[in-house]
């Protein structure tokens, strides 16, 4: 990781100074140990503050969108996922391709404070670093050694894209992360077993939490919309009372939205202060996509047309009994 | 919600249409209601909305309490919508803020209960009252016409069909897929009721064709891919190597007589003769040049022989010809592409493997003096004649089972009559047989026809189904009911003819997707009303000629080709065509750019534009979607991928239809 | 001051619910709030911060406030009082019940918000001290002691091993422990010295924390000069993405939008939370007044460090509770704008 | 055709309402087609007319839900024989998976279907409407979704 971080640091000075790029996108180390986040330097001596630990889990690429309003050239790092949403973005027309220069980091997934905290209980938690077969996680009081899966977000351990898929630059070597890609559907899975009241009361008790922030709205790189169909007031539909109706209503538009355009980045899920599971919703409909129209990995690239809008004549549905034929 | 709407003045009229609204739903109630319904100014109930009375009744109180939107409850939109819509504008209002409540045709038809009837008609009408307050006034665009007709089939429905349309002064080209034009009906050898020779009436219909300034033939060709809209058909018209060139040929034939491949079939001659590899698939063919068969030419499929190159005095076989794309534009297209008979593979108990079991349509060539046989009736299997002819009618037609049709093919009483007689005139000797299950004999002496047979010639009906058929020898041994008098028959007969059910061409399904119309359930093209547009299709500037809608027979065929030339004359005439105006528009302050509407949309009616827009002082360049509402029709497909709803449609907006689900959900 | 076995808390959430709403920590799918306890509910008294603040008691999302009915094209109007029957909330930390005094300068002030009134005259307030705080903590740097018996809170409570102390510090709150009292005991010297160790290391863990030192007096400047900071507010607004987390966790943020809502026949008019983040913000019929994010985000910790005090005697609008340290998805927080603007470059 | 007698019986009560979206081409006329042929369904069944099957949203489903429909019924022209040439196959991809995001949600398949209904299938129109409601009764009124504010 430090030698990443090196080479970020290497690669955002020299194309700053050689004015390959106007801004360039990576991240920064906040004061507290578990926090790293999404930093924009237009000045090469700023490059030293980039880094590259296991905490860079903010997805960079839907920045691109406002950021080439006021620049014509951006660098950015881009992770596995950051790379589909970036794919996602071109084929949502919301940039350029010429006028990204793309740096991209193999990932072995992101370590979810959340997690950290828990194995460590009340004890104030000082640092993690890589150990042999893991992490060694040190706190006020103790020192616990731990596998990467148990503190790792769980996106990230049944990750399918820990590679990047489009880049200028690759740092590093490619990784193998997708020995538990098989359970990415497991959560879903779950609910589908479940009665239809089961399954009520369950999203019912989740979205109820729903404190209507928009935050896995505006974190999401398919939400790209200049003026979100929520705050559209011709629309008829961008209620802001804190409602079940109202609750459920935002949550399976916004889901469906989505639809076909989901990179399944997860970052939905990671932000929603009120820890509702947003991505088991996005999931659901990949995993349809999949059984019903093919697998499909929305941003793998920027060209197949996404499944919403396109089909196919031999097409079956899943609402009729003949198949839809 | 509705904030910035300014008060409505809508007037509700409500029909009673005599008893057919009125025995169901309490119409006075609905009125009552309909009075408290916000924006509802005025409302009132009426006999017949849709008389003059009606009408007028409408138009004076619109005048008289200033209705700015209407609603009519009754029938169907699909009924009257025009007649309220031109009512309003008569008005003085813009025939886009009516609105009708359907409270008869999916209201009083279909429920018993007064009460529940009543709840529904009011819901009903509350909804059609929540929209058209959201109507806006919609002004149709206007659009130019080509001034050129295309016709599909080069049948008698085809040709009449471009002869009138170019009398009338306007181009008209023939896309026709075999080598020569004349269709079904120059196989045929005579017509009732008449049993006047076929091609005595059709060739010169033919030559007329190829002969007439405004009409272009292309035969050997097909239809590609048709876009665009009515008055702008944009058509991909693949002609298909001949490998015969149509200008330096002159019809001499040396190349059809020499072609040592004799293998093929004669499409014409249904089979019953042989054709060689470079043929005219029928004497008086129009045009009288020949194509050479790729599946049999032994030049192209082996690099061999090219008999016929070297034998063609003029030069014009031409091994090197590719098959040709050409576009053009039309303004309106005639579907003229007829049928097929059924298969009868699935009807073994007629033994029509049995070369003595022949088809109708094979009875046509084998009587005609041009046929395979020169018009001597004899037997296939061994060319003698045969002493009893049965005919079996209503194979595969009104068959409920999966193997038929469960249809009346329409012209088989017909032919089966003419045939029967034709046997007895020629050879009176002949015992004919005709089973029926009933003779339908509808239209001008058809009836007095199908007598004749009978009366005069002898021709034995007998009113009952074959069950099957064994072949004995040289016999055909064909069991029968004779369901009058309840009596088995066995009849030896030397000859079968079966009259095989008629059906839709089997490229009719491809023909309507490149076309966008559609098709019954039994693949036939689907007028646009069966009473009342039966010559038109629901895409606008596309009509229908012939049996490719349903079984006819001639004067139906040409009677209905007569009458889409008339429409297509009518569309040609005008200088310009309004377009519905119910099509999509984008707010561009919306739009994001991201064109999932241009992908999805059917007509690739949407684009996109660059734009600068002005965000609070900077300028900022942005895509958004851009509408031609030429090309739009306005099925809304784009609303729905449209995230941020950038993009509405007229007519059907989100608001309104969101409007209409909160009345009905009251 | 009593006190209550550990094991017996069950039955003290029994006793006190069948006479009001009880709200407790509860864990629900993995995450802490106050919530309605029922029989059978996870309490989670271990961790210090629940997701989001106890503020929705006192001033829910969503509240109507006035119904319009449509009968007969006639128009009447009925005002709605605030819903909700007499509640307890335990386990509210010193910073929580803070920012109820913070909301009370704003919603109790003439001309008196009724609602917010009628909740927070329906409550009791009990406090529980931090016996862990976390690393997002900076509630000190406020003033707040988070070992104390905060003033606002009816009852104060401490975790002192097998059991907690309950002190009464309102009429409200000697009444709610006069009602379960057989379920207390008195205190002895050990659990006084208990007590004492508690809020000693307390004191020592809040030393510990990494925003311990956070010093809000080097904010210099007057309020148009901090308001001018422009490059500081960009350089945080270049990521923000516009989203409500950080006031609507925030459980000093009051905003609110008056909204409608069109009924069957009827209408009602709601207030609603609002968020200074959104570009509705304020929005009137000519447009917003503040036009981009970094005037809106500007906007938020003007309020927070420079408005309110100007209007409150000097007391800032936030309480230390780190929420927005900790939820904030891009790591946007009041803890960095104070360094920055007391220009700390905290950028390693 | 009729309802299980039994079953409408069981729920007096209950006046379930069904909001069926019709394209106008097909689903719409099959609608007339009933009438025409005096075929019987409930009156809980109210029609709305759309241009084509894909013109309906997503949010005019979840606002029928909301307000008070206990099923709704998209209808559209079978596909391939959409007025709109490909509309149909639109609505196809879209609403299996709009039915089965719902139904994860919680939302009874039974409460909400997609069906062809062509102009010739009047029949089927009220067979279609038929069996909605026979389901509904049998699944009984949908509280989920449900606006709590929108009736008084």
């Amino acid at each position: 990781m430090e030698n990443i971080t090196k080479k970020i640091r290497a690669i955002a000075k020299q194309a700053l100074i050689n004015k390959d790029v106007d801004k360039i996108l990576g991240w920064k180390k906040g004061d507290l140990w578990s926090e790293s986040y999404p930093a924009f330097i237009t000045k090469a001596e700023e490059a030293d503050t980039l880094i590259w630990d296991l905490f860079c889990i903010n997805n960079l690429s839907k920045f691109l969108i406002k950021e080439l309003q006021k620049h014509d050239k951006i660098g950015i790092f881009i992770k596995g996922c950051d790379s589909t949403s970036f794919n996602q973005l071109l084929k949502d027309h919301r940039i350029n391709r010429d006028d990204v220069v793309l740096y991209g980091i193999p990932c072995e997934g992101m370590v979810n404070p959340e997690k950290i905290k828990k194995i460590m209980l009340n004890d104030r938690v000082t640092g993690i670093k890589k150990s042999e077969n893991g992490f060694t996680l040190t706190s006020k009081n103790k020192t616990k050694d731990v596998s990467g899966e148990e503190i790792k977000y769980d996106k990230c351990i049944t990750c399918i894209s820990p590679n990047p898929v489009v880049y200028d630059e690759l740092l590093g070597d490619e990784v193998k992360n997708k020995e538990r890609e098989e359970e990415r559907f497991k959560g879903v899975e779950e609910i589908e077993a479940m009665t239809p009241d089961e399954r009520y009361e369950f999203w019912k008790g989740e979205f109820q939490r729903c404190i209507r922030c928009n935050a896995c709205r505006d974190i999401c790189p398919a939400c790209s919309c200049v003026k979100c169909v929520f705050e559209n007031q011709n629309a008829e539909i961008s209620g802001k009372a804190k409602t079940e109706d109202e609750d459920s209503f935002f949550h399976i538009v916004r889901a469906y939205h989505v639809a076909g355009r989901c990179v399944d980045c997860g970052e939905c899920a990671r932000v929603c202060p009120a820890g509702i599971p947003l991505d088991l919703l996005n999931r659901k409909i990949i995993k349809d996509i999949n059984e019903v129209y093919g697998e499909f990995n929305a941003g793998f690239d920027s060209i197949t047309p996404a499944p919403l809008v396109t089909f196919k004549l031999e097409d079956t549905d899943t609402f009729s009994k003949q198949g839809g034929k | 919600m509705q904030g910035g709407i300014k008060l409505r003045k809508i007037g509700v009229f409500v029909c009673w249409c005599g008893s057919n609204i009125a025995a169901t739903v309490d119409v006075e109630q609905v009125v009552q209601e309909a009075n408290k319904m916000s924006g509802v100014a005025y409302a009132a109930d009426y006999q017949y909305m849709c008389s003059e009375i009606g009408q007028n009744m409408m138009k004076d109180a619109i005048l008289k309490h200033n209705l700015d939107r209407v609603v009519i409850a009754a029938c169907s939109p699909r009924m009257h919508e025009g007649t309220f819509r031109r009512a309003a504008e008569e008005s003085g209002i813009n025939p886009y803020l009516v609105e009708i409540a359907n409270i008869r045709e999916q209201c009083s038809w279909v429920h018993k209960d007064k009460k529940a009837g009543t709840e529904k008609a009011i819901a009903l009408t509350r909804a059609a009252v929540a929209k058209v307050t959201l109507n806006t006034e919609l002004i149709p665009g206007e659009i130019d016409v080509v001034k050129k007709a295309l016709i599909i089939g080069g049948g008698i429905a085809g040709i009449q069909a471009a002869l009138d349309i170019a009398d009338a002064g306007y181009k008209v080209d023939i896309v026709e897929k075999t080598p020569s034009i004349g269709g079904r009906m120059a196989q045929l050898d005579k017509t009732f009721p008449t049993l006047d020779c076929s091609a005595c009436i059709l060739t010169p219909k033919m030559v007329d064709a190829a002969r007439h300034p405004n009409i272009t033939l292309h035969t050997y060709s097909e239809v590609e891919k048709i876009s665009g809209y009515v008055g702008n058909f944009n058509v991909s018209i693949k002609k298909k190597a001949r490998y015969v060139d149509m200008d330096k040929c002159t019809g001499c034939r040396i190349c059809t007589e020499k072609c040592p491949s004799k293998k093929a079939k004669s499409e014409f001659e249904e089979g019953l003769k042989n054709r060689g590899a470079v043929y005219i698939p029928f004497a008086q063919a129009v045009p009288n040049v020949p194509v050479i068969d790729t599946d049999e030419c032994i030049k192209l499929k082996t690099g061999k022989c090219g008999l016929c190159e070297k034998l063609c005095p003029s030069g014009a076989i031409d091994f090197n010809q590719k098959d040709e794309m050409i576009t053009e534009e039309y303004g309106a297209i005639v579907v003229a592409s007829g049928y097929d008979i059924i298969d009868l593979d699935k009807f073994g108990e007629y033994q029509y493997d049995h070369p003595d079991v022949i088809t109708s349509l094979e009875f046509e060539r084998i009587t005609n003096a041009a046929g395979p046989t020169n018009g001597k009736f004899v037997r296939p299997s061994d060319g003698e004649k045969p002493k009893k002819v049965v005919f079996v009618q209503c194979v595969g037609s009104r068959d409920k089972t999966e193997r038929g049709k469960s249809y009346c093919s329409k012209i088989c009483c017909m032919y089966t009559a003419k045939h029967s007689m034709l046997i007895k005139e020629k050879y009176p000797d002949i015992e004919a047989y005709v089973f029926y299950i009933d003779v339908r004999t509808p239209g001008k002496n058809f009836d007095e026809f199908q007598r004749r047979a009978v009366e005069k010639y002898g021709v034995q009906y007998i009113k009952g189904m074959v069950g099957k058929i064994f072949p004995e020898g040289k016999k055909l041994m064909v069991h029968g009911v004779d369901t009058m008098s309840g009596e088995t028959l066995v009849i030896d007969a030397d000859m079968v003819v079966l009259a095989a059910a008629t059906k839709a061409k089997s490229d009719a399904v491809d023909l309507k997707r490149k076309l966008n119309i559609s098709t019954d359930i039994n693949n036939f093209f689907t007028e646009a009303h069966p009473k009342l547009r039966p010559v038109e299709t629901a895409s606008a500037g596309i009509y229908l000629a012939g049996a490719c809608q349903g079984p006819k027979d001639i004067p139906e065929t040409v009677a209905q080709s007569s009458a889409a030339a008339a429409k297509v004359i009518g569309l040609l005439n005008k200088s310009k065509l309004v377009n519905n105006p119910c099509v999509s528009a984008v707010d561009e302050s919306l739009c994001s750019g991201c064109l999932a509407c241009t992908e999805m949309c059917p007509y690739d009616a949407i684009s996109f534009k660059n734009i600068e827009i002005d965000d609070h002082g900077q300028k900022i360049k942005k895509v958004v979607a851009d509408v031609n509402e030429a090309l739009c029709h306005g099925c809304g497909g784009c609303t729905v991928t449209c995230r941020p709803g950038a993009i509405d449609l007229k007519g059907f907006t989100n608001k309104q239809i969101l409007a209409e689900v909160d009345a009905i959900c009251r | 001051m009593k006190k209550i076995l550990k094991s017996n808390l069950p039955e003290l959430w029994q006793k006190i619910s069948a006479d009001f709403d009880l709200f407790l920590p509860l864990e629900k799918n993995k995450t802490l709030n106050f919530s309605l306890w029922k029989e059978g509910e996870k309490v989670n008294l271990d961790r210090v911060r629940t997701n989001a603040s106890p503020k929705h008691l006192v001033f829910p999302q969503t509240e109507t406030y006035l119904k319009i009915k449509n009968e007969n094209k006639k128009l009447s109007f009925k005002a709605v009082k605030a819903k909700g029957d007499q509640y307890v909330l335990f386990g509210v930390r010193p910073c929580d019940v803070e920012s109820f005094k913070l909301l009370d300068n704003i919603f109790l002030k003439d001309p008196v918000d009724t609602y917010y009134k009628a909740h927070r005259d329906r409550g009791t307030i009990i406090s529980l001290g931090c016996t862990n705080p976390e690393d997002s903590c900076f509630c000190s740097s406020f003033g707040i002691d988070a070992g104390s018996a905060p003033k606002g809170a009816d009852i104060a409570a401490w975790d002192i091993g097998d059991s907690f102390i309950w002190k009464a510090q309102s009429e409200k709150g000697q009444k709610l422990m006069e009602t379960i009292e057989e379920l207390f005991t008195d205190i002895d010297e050990k659990d006084l010295k208990n007590l004492e160790e508690e809020k000693g290391s307390i004191q020592e863990n809040l030393k510990d924390l990494p925003f311990n030192s956070l010093d809000l007096s080097k904010i210099k400047g007057t309020q148009q000069e901090i308001f001018d900071k422009e490059e500081i507010w960009n350089e945080f607004s270049e990521r923000c993405l516009a989203c409500g987390t950080c006031s609507h966790l925030c459980p000093t943020c009051h905003c609110y939008d008056l909204c409608d809502y069109k009924g069957s026949s009827h209408g009602e008019k709601f207030r609603c939370w609002d968020s200074c983040m959104s570009s509705d913000f304020t929005l009137m019929a000519h447009g917003n007044p503040r036009t981009s994010q970094m005037q809106r985000l500007r906007q938020r910790f003007m309020h927070k460090l420079v408005y309110y005090p100007k209007n409150h005697e000097g007391i800032y609008s936030c309480v230390g509770c780190g929420r927005c340290v900790e939820k904030c998805p891009v790591h946007i927080d009041i803890v960095k704008i104070i360094k920055k603007l007391g220009g700390e470059n905290n950028e390693l | 055709m009729s309802l299980d007698s039994n079953i409408a019986n069981k729920n007096e009560e209950f006046k379930p309402l069904i909001v069926a979206f019709c394209c106008n081409w097909c689903s719409y006329a099959g609608a007339d087609l009933a009438g025409t042929s005096r075929l019987k369904y409930p009156a809980n069944v109210k029609i709305i007319r759309v241009p084509c099957s894909c013109r309906v949203n997503l949010n005019f489903v979840l606002r029928a839900f909301q307000h008070g429909a206990d099923g709704v019924v998209i209808a559209g022209c079978h596909p391939g024989d959409c007025h709109y040439s490909t509309g149909n196959y639109h609505t196809r991809r879209r609403f299996s998976l709009i039915t089965n995001l719902t139904e994860y949600i919680g939302i009874e398949k039974e409460r909400f279907k997609v069906d062809w209904i062509s102009a010739a299938e009047g029949n089927k129109f009220a067979t279609v409407m038929n069996d909605i409601l026979e389901d509904v009764y049998k699944l009984g009124p949908n509280k989920k979704l449900r606006d709590a504010r929108w009736k008084i």
